[in-house]
C-alpha cells in the first residue's frame, strides 16, 4: 500500500518518523520550529516534540552548523537545516574542514553523523546570491555524502538514509519539488529507506540515455515524453539520487544499452555533477559510446533574476530536447 | 524593540543644527520622498500579488525614516549600500520608481536589466552600491566602500545599513573589528525593526542593553535612534557621519524602526509571531509618516492640501512606473551571458583570448 | 599583554578552595605535567630541525600553565578543544608522548595514524577533540561538544581554547552570541600570547580593557587570568567550569601569556617583531614553570632533589618518545584512502553500495 | 635578454611593478607588510611602498577580503594575499556571492578588479584543512578567473595580467614551486605580461599529451623525459596556465596531434579541472582519441600528513608515467 503525499510531506514524515526512532535526532536551523520552516517541511514538529529536539537558531550559519557539528562528534545526530543551500557560502569551513575532515585528521577516532539540509535549486527569481546547486562542489570533498532526491518516495527514503548514516551527508532538496506529489510507501508496510549510492531507472529506453538526478530528472522525463510521442525516440531516463556514494555501475549499464547519452544537470557547465559523470564514462565505456556525451547545464552566467527569461536559463524539456535532435 | 524604549522621548531634535537648517520645502521634500517611498512599496505589493514581480517581496513600510535620514544628509562622496529590504533607500538616493519597478517586473530596461530583481537595486552614478541578499554578507563591502574613501582621499563616508538579525553574522563582526581598527570611515546602521523573519531580537540575540553596545568591543562610537522620528534620526545620524568624514573614526548605529508587513509577502506567519495590538501600536503611535506630518503641521510647514497634492504626485509617479515597467521589453537569452564579465562586455583583447564561457552556444540546449 | 597587565599581583590564589585541597603529590603531580610538557616541546624542537617531523611546528613553552590550569580540573564529562599550538593541551589530557611523537614522525602509530600530524593530536577517549588548523574552526565545534553535553543530559562543560588572533574571526563571534542566547556550557579560553604571528595584539584587535570585554557584548560572564601562575588559572578557570556544569551559563577567559619561540619554527622572524627584553622579561618573571617551582618550593612541598628526578623523568620518556616514534612503522599508499568514512572503514551495507571513491585503484597511478 | 629568477621574486617584481605603474594598486593581507609575507613573497615591499600601499590585516579573511572587494567597486585595486589559498573557506561568501555576482546582479553597473593570490597546493605535510587546491571551485563560477602559474616567468606575467584585468581574478600560487628557478624577461625589453586564457605548449611531443596546470606541470615535464628516455614514448606537455579563461584551442590541438591524453591534476578525482577539460575534449574532439582520457589526480582522501605518504598521495613524475604505459 502506498499514500499520494507531496515531497514536503514526505520529507517530514521521514523526519518525524527519525525522531521517534531515535532520540538523539535533533532538528536544528533558522525558522524550523516556531515558524514551522521557511518552506514549511518542519511543520507541526516543533509542536509536537518540543523545544529540545526541534530548535530555531539565530542567523549565524557557521556558528550553528560548526555547533551541530561538534555535538555529532558527542553522539547526538543533529540535522541541520539550511534555509537554502547557497547559505553554505558563509559556514563553507564548517562544511568542509570540519564535516569532512576531522575523522580522517583524527585518524578515523571521531566521525561526523550530522545531515545537512535544505533547498538547492535555482529557478525561483531569487537571483545569483540565492540559487547555488553545490552538489558536485561538496561531493568533490572525500568525507562527504551527497544525495538529491527527485521524488517524495525518494526524499522520504534518502532523508532517512542519511539520518542513519554514520558520516556527514548533506541532502540538496528543491523548492521547486516541495509541492510535487507521488506515491510514498506506506509506513505500516516497513521502514522505507533508500540506500545512498543507488541510482534509479526512471523510465526505460533504448535510444539513449538521459542521465539526471533533482528537478532535472522531471525535465527529463518531459523531454523523454515529447522525444517518444513526437520523434519515436525511445530515451531512458536515469535518476541517480545519490551523488557521492555514486551508482557507477548504473550509469555504466545504461550507457551500454543506449550507447548515447545526455546528462542533464541543473550546474553551471564548468564542473558540475555531469563533468564527473561524462568524465566517468569516457573512461569507463569508451568503446560503448556512438557519439559524444553531451550535457545541458544551465546557460554560463549567475543566475538570472527575471522570471521572464530565468527558465531558459536552466535546463528544461524543450532544451533537452533539441539537445537530443542535435546528436543526429 | 528594545532601542526604542531606551531612547527619551524624540524632543528637540527637530532644532539640532542639521534640522534647523532645513527650509519649509525642504522639510516638505523630505515628507514627499517618505510618501513616495511607501505608495511605491504598496504599488509593488498589488503587483507581487498579481503576480508581476517574481522572487521575494521585503516591503518597507513603516521604516521610511531610517533610510531617508541617513540619505538626506549626503554629500558628494557619501556612498550607501544595504540588504534586500531597500526599496526605500534606493529611492531615497534618487532612482526613479520607473527603473526600479521595470527590474521587479524583470524587464531589460530595470535598472540591473532584470538580472538582480527587487533585492538588487544599484545606482553606483547615485553613489548606491546595492541592495544585498545574503545577510550580513554587504557589511565588509560597506566598509570597503568606505576603506576606498579614504584611500582614494575623498572627505565622505559609507553608511551601511543591515537588519537586526544580521549583527549574528561574523562578516559583520569582522567588519566592526577592522573599522575600528583601520579608522575607516564607515556608519554602520541597524535598522532594528524587532524580528529577523519570525524570531523576535531576544531570541537571535544576547546582548545587554542594545545591540549597538557590542560596539564596545571594538572601542567604537554607538548610539540609538528613535527611528520613528526622521528628525532625530537626521540629527544623530549626522554626527556619526562627521566623526567618519572628518576623524575617519566609524559609528555603529542602533534605530528603533518596525515593518508592517511580514518579512516577505511569501510570510503568512507574520501574525502569528507578533500580536495585533504591536502592530496596530506602531501604526498609531510610531508611524515615520504620520509623525513628521504630526510636527510639520504643528511647525506650519505642511497643510492638508498640500499633503494629499503630495500623494497624488506619489500615486501618479508610481503608476506611471507601473506603465512603464508593463511595457518595457524583456530580457532576450542572448542577455543571460552579458554583464558577467567587464572585459567581454567591452569586448577587449583581454576576452577574445580563451573561453570564457562553457555552455554550448552552437548546438541548441 | 594587556589582560595580565590589568591583572592585580598574583596573592592568595594558593588558598582557593580548588587549590587548597591539592595534596603535595598532587602539587608535585602538577609541576611535573608542566615541566613534561615543556621536555616534550624541546625534543620536538630538535627533532623538527633534523627533519624527523614535517609540516609546522607550533611550540607551546611558556604557555604551559595555560592548558595544564584548566585540564587539571576535569571532572569525568568535561571536554577540551583547541588549535593547532596544541601539545601541551594534549599530555595534559594523560596522552602518551610516544603516541604524539609517532603523529609528529608521520607514522602508523601515531594517535592519527600519521593523517593529522603536530596540528591534529586527537584523543576522543580522554575527551580531547583535537587539534585544529583553521584560525578559530574550533570554536563552533567546541560550542558543540557543550551542546551535546547538555543535550545528553551530563554534567560537564567544554573547554574550547583559542589564540588572541583568532577572536577576529566571524565563527568565534557567532560562537559565543550562541553560547550565551542558547545557555551552552562552554567555557572559551583566549590564550593571549600577544601575538598572532608577527602580528602584536594591538595591530590586530581593536578593543577597551582587554579581548575578553568583548563577553560583555553578548551578556556573558569574563574575567582575565596571569597565564603564569598555574593557582591563577585553576582558580579562576574553576569558577567559569563551574558555571558551565551548574548553571549552563559560558565565559569567555583571557588568559595573558607568552610564547618563548617564534609563531611555529618555521618563523624566522620572531626577534624582529618582538624585543629581546620583551623575551627575556618573561623568561625572567613569568615563567610560569619557575614561578610554581619557586611557589612550591616557598611552600616546603618541592625540593631540588625532587625537581631533578622529574626533569630526568620527563627527559626519559621524551627519549622513549623518540624511540618508539623513530621504530614506528610508516602509513603505507593503502592506508590513504581509509578513515574518510565511518561507514567504509567499518565494512557496513551502506558502505557496498555506490562508488564512495574515485581514484582508480586498477590501473596504477 | 632575460635573467634568472626565483618563481618568488619573479612574482615579487611583478607586483612591484604594478605598485609602480598604478596608485591605485594596494597590496593587502595576512603578514604582507612587516612581517615580510609568510612566505617571502611581497618581501621589501612594504619597507619601498610604505603602510598605504601594503597593508597588514588582522586574522579576518571574510572582513578584509570583503574590504577589498568594496574597494575595487570604487576603483581601488586590490591585490589580497591569502596566506593558503585553503582559507578561502572563511571568505567564501564574499569571494563567491560578491566578487563573482556583483557584477551580473547590478546589470553591468558594477565590476571589481581585485585579484586575489596565494598558494594552493598539497604536498607540504601540513594536513587536509591547509592543503586545498580549488581552482576547479572558483572556476565553475561565471564572473571569476582563476590561472595557476607553473614557472617563474609566468608566475611574473600572469600576476601583472590579474592585476590589469578589470574582473576578479584568482591566482593560484604554489609553496613548493616558490624556491623554483627560471628565465624571466627583462623588464628593460618591455612589460612581460602573460594574457589570461593562453595555454603554453611547455614540451612537444607526438605519441601523447600530458595536460597540466600549476605544479602538475613539473611533474609531467620529468614524466616525459623517463617516457622518451625510458620507454621511447614522446610525450606533449600543455601547460594551461589559465583555468579560466581557457584555453580550448590548445587543448584540442595537442589532442588532434597525439590522440591520446592524459590529464595530470593535483585535485581530489572527483571533479577538478581535469575532470572538466576531459569532459571538453570527449564532446569537441571525440573521434580524435584513440583511448580514453584518463586522469592522474591525487588519491581520493583528504590531505594525508605523513611525509611519508604525502608524496605517493599527489600525482607524481612516477604515476604519471605508470599511467601513460598502461594505456598500452
Ligand atoms: C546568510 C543568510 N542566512 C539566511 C538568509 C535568509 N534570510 C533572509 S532575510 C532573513 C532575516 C533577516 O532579518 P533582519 O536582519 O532583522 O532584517 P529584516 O528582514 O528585518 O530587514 C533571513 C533569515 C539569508 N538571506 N542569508
Ligand atoms: C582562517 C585562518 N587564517 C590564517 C591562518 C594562518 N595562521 C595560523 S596561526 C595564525 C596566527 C594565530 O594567532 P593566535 O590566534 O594568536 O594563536 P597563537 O599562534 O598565538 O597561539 C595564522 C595567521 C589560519 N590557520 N587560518
Ligand atoms: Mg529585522
Ligand atoms: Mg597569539
Amino acid at each position: 500500500m502506498s499514500r499520494t503525499l507531496t515531497y514536503r510531506e514526505a520529507l517530514r514524515e521521514g523526519l518525524d518518523e527519525e525522531l521517534a526512532r531515535d532520540p538523539n535526532v535533533v532538528l536544528m536551523g533558522e525558522e524550523v520550529a516556531q515558524y514551522n520552516g521557511a518552506y514549511k517541511v518542519t511543520e507541526g514538529l516543533w509542536k509536537k516534540w518540543g523545544d529540545k529536539r526541534v530548535v530555531d537558531t539565530p542567523i549565524s550559519e557557521a556558528g550553528f552548523i560548526g555547533m551541530g557539528i561538534g555535538a555529532s562528534m558527542l553522539g547526538v545526530r543533529p540535522v541541520m537545516e539550511l534555509m537554502f543551500w547557497s547559505f553554505h557560502s558563509v559556514a563553507f569551513d564548517q562544511l568542509v574542514n570540519n564535516a569532512a575532515f576531522v575523522r580522517y585528521m583524527s585518524g578515523g577516532l571521531c566521525n561526523c553523523p550530522i545531515v545537512v539540509r535544505g533547498p538547492a535549486n535555482g529557478g525561483t527569481n531569487v537571483g545569483a546570491t540565492h540559487s547555488h546547486i553545490p552538489e558536485a562542489l561538496f561531493a568533490s570533498f572525500p568525507g562527504l555524502k551527497v544525495c538529491a532526491p527527485a521524488t517524495p518516495a525518494d526524499a522520504k527514503g534518502l532523508i532517512k538514509a542519511a539520518i542513519r548514516d554514520n558520516d556527514p551527508v548533506y541532502v540538496m532538496e528543491n523548492t521547486l519539488l516541495y509541492g510535487n506529489t507521488g506515491e510514498v510507501p506506506d509506513p505500516a508496510d516497513g521502514d522505507h529507506v533508500v540506500p545512498l549510492g543507488l541510482a534509479d531507472l526512471k523510465r526505460g529506453g533504448s535510444d539513449v540515455s538521459l542521465i539526471a538526478h533533482g528537478r532535472s530528472v522531471i525535465h527529463a522525463l518531459g523531454a523523454a515524453e515529447i522525444l517518444q510521442s513526437e520523434h519515436g525516440i525511445s530515451a531512458e531516463v536515469l535518476d541517480l539520487r545519490s551523488i557521492r556514494p555514486l551508482d557507477v555501475d548504473a550509469i555504466l549499464n545504461t550507457v551500454a544499452r543506449t550507447h548515447r547519452v545526455v546528462l542533464v544537470d541543473e550546474s553551471k557547465p564548468f564542473g558540475g555533477v555531469s563533468a564527473m559523470v561524462a568524465t566517468i564514462i569516457q573512461e569507463h565505456a569508451f568503446d560503448e559510446l556512438d557519439a559524444p556525451i553531451r550535457r545541458v547545464c544551465s546557460i554560463d552566467a549567475p543566475a538570472m533574476y527575471s522570471p521572464h527569461i530565468e527558465p531558459e536559463q536552466l535546463p528544461n524539456p524543450r532544451r533537452i530536447v533539441e539537445k537530443v535532435l542535435a546528436m543526429g | 524593540m528594545p532601542a526604542r524604549a531606551k531612547t527619551k522621548p524624540a524632543v528637540g531634535f527637530a532644532d539640532s543644527p542639521v534640522n534647523q537648517t532645513l527650509t519649509a520645502e525642504q522639510k516638505i521634500g523630505l515628507y514627499a520622498q517618505m510618501v513616495r517611498i511607501r505608495r511605491f512599496e504598496q504599488v509593488s505589493l498589488k503587483h507581487y500579488q498579481a503576480g508581476k514581480i517574481g522572487g521575494f517581496l521585503h516591503l518597507y513600510i513603516g521604516q521610511e525614516a531610517v533610510a531617508l535620514g541617513g540619505i538626506s544628509l549626503a554629500g558628494p562622496d557619501d556612498h550607501f549600500i544595504t540588504a534586500y529590504r531597500q526599496h526605500g533607500h534606493s529611492l531615497a538616493v534618487g532612482m526613479t520608481m520607473a527603473e526600479c519597478m521595470a527590474e521587479m517586473f524583470g524587464k531589460r530596461t530595470g535598472c540591473s536589466k532584470g538580472k538582480g530583481g527587487s533585492m538588487h537595486l544599484f545606482a553606483p552614478d547615485k553613489n548606491f552600491w546595492g541592495g544585498h541578499g545574503i545577510v550580513a554578507g554587504q557589511t565588509p563591502l560597506g566598509l570597503g566602500l568606505a576603506y576606498g574613501l579614504k584611500y582614494l582621499g575623498r572627505e565622505g563616508c559609507c553608511m551601511c545599513y543591515l537588519g537586526d538579525g544580521a549583527v549574528n553574522q561574523g562578516a559583520f563582526h569582522e567588519s566592526l573589528n577592522l573599522a575600528s581598527l583601520f579608522d575607516i570611515p564607515v556608519v554602520f546602521v541597524i535598522e532594528n525593526n524587532g524580528y529577523s523573519m519570525g524570531t523576535s531580537q531576544v531570541r537571535s540575540s544576547a546582548y545587554t542593553g542594545c545591540l549597538a553596545k557590542r560596539a564596545e568591543g571594538y572601542a567604537m562610537e554607538w548610539d540609538t535612534i528613535d527611528g520613528s522620528d526622521l528628525y532625530e534620526v537626521r540629527a544623530k545620524t549626522h554626527v556619526a557621519m562627521e566623526r567618519a568624514r572628518k576623524e575617519h573614526r566609524p559609528t555603529l548605529l542602533e534605530v528603533g524602526t518596525y515593518r508592517y508587513y511580514g518579512h516577505s509577502i511569501a510570510d503568512a506567519n507574520h501574525k502569528k509571531y507578533r500580536t495585533p495590538e504591536e502592530i496596530e501600536n506602531y501604526k498609531q503611535h510610531h508611524d515615520p509618516i504620520s509623525v513628521f506630518r504630526r510636527k510639520l503641521m504643528e511647525e506650519g510647514v505642511l497643510d492638508d492640501a498640500r499633503a494629499e497634492a503630495i500623494a497624488k504626485e506619489a500615486a501618479d509617479e508610481a503608476a506611471a512606473a507601473v506603465r512603464f515597467a508593463e511595457e518595457a521589453p524583456v530580457p532576450t537569452v542572448d542577455d543571460i551571458a552579458t554583464d558577467v564579465y567587464w572585459e567581454t562586455d567591452h569586448g577587449t583583447s583581454a576576452s577574445k583570448i580563451g573561453w570564457h564561457f562553457f555552455h554550448d552556444r552552437s548546438v541548441p540546449g
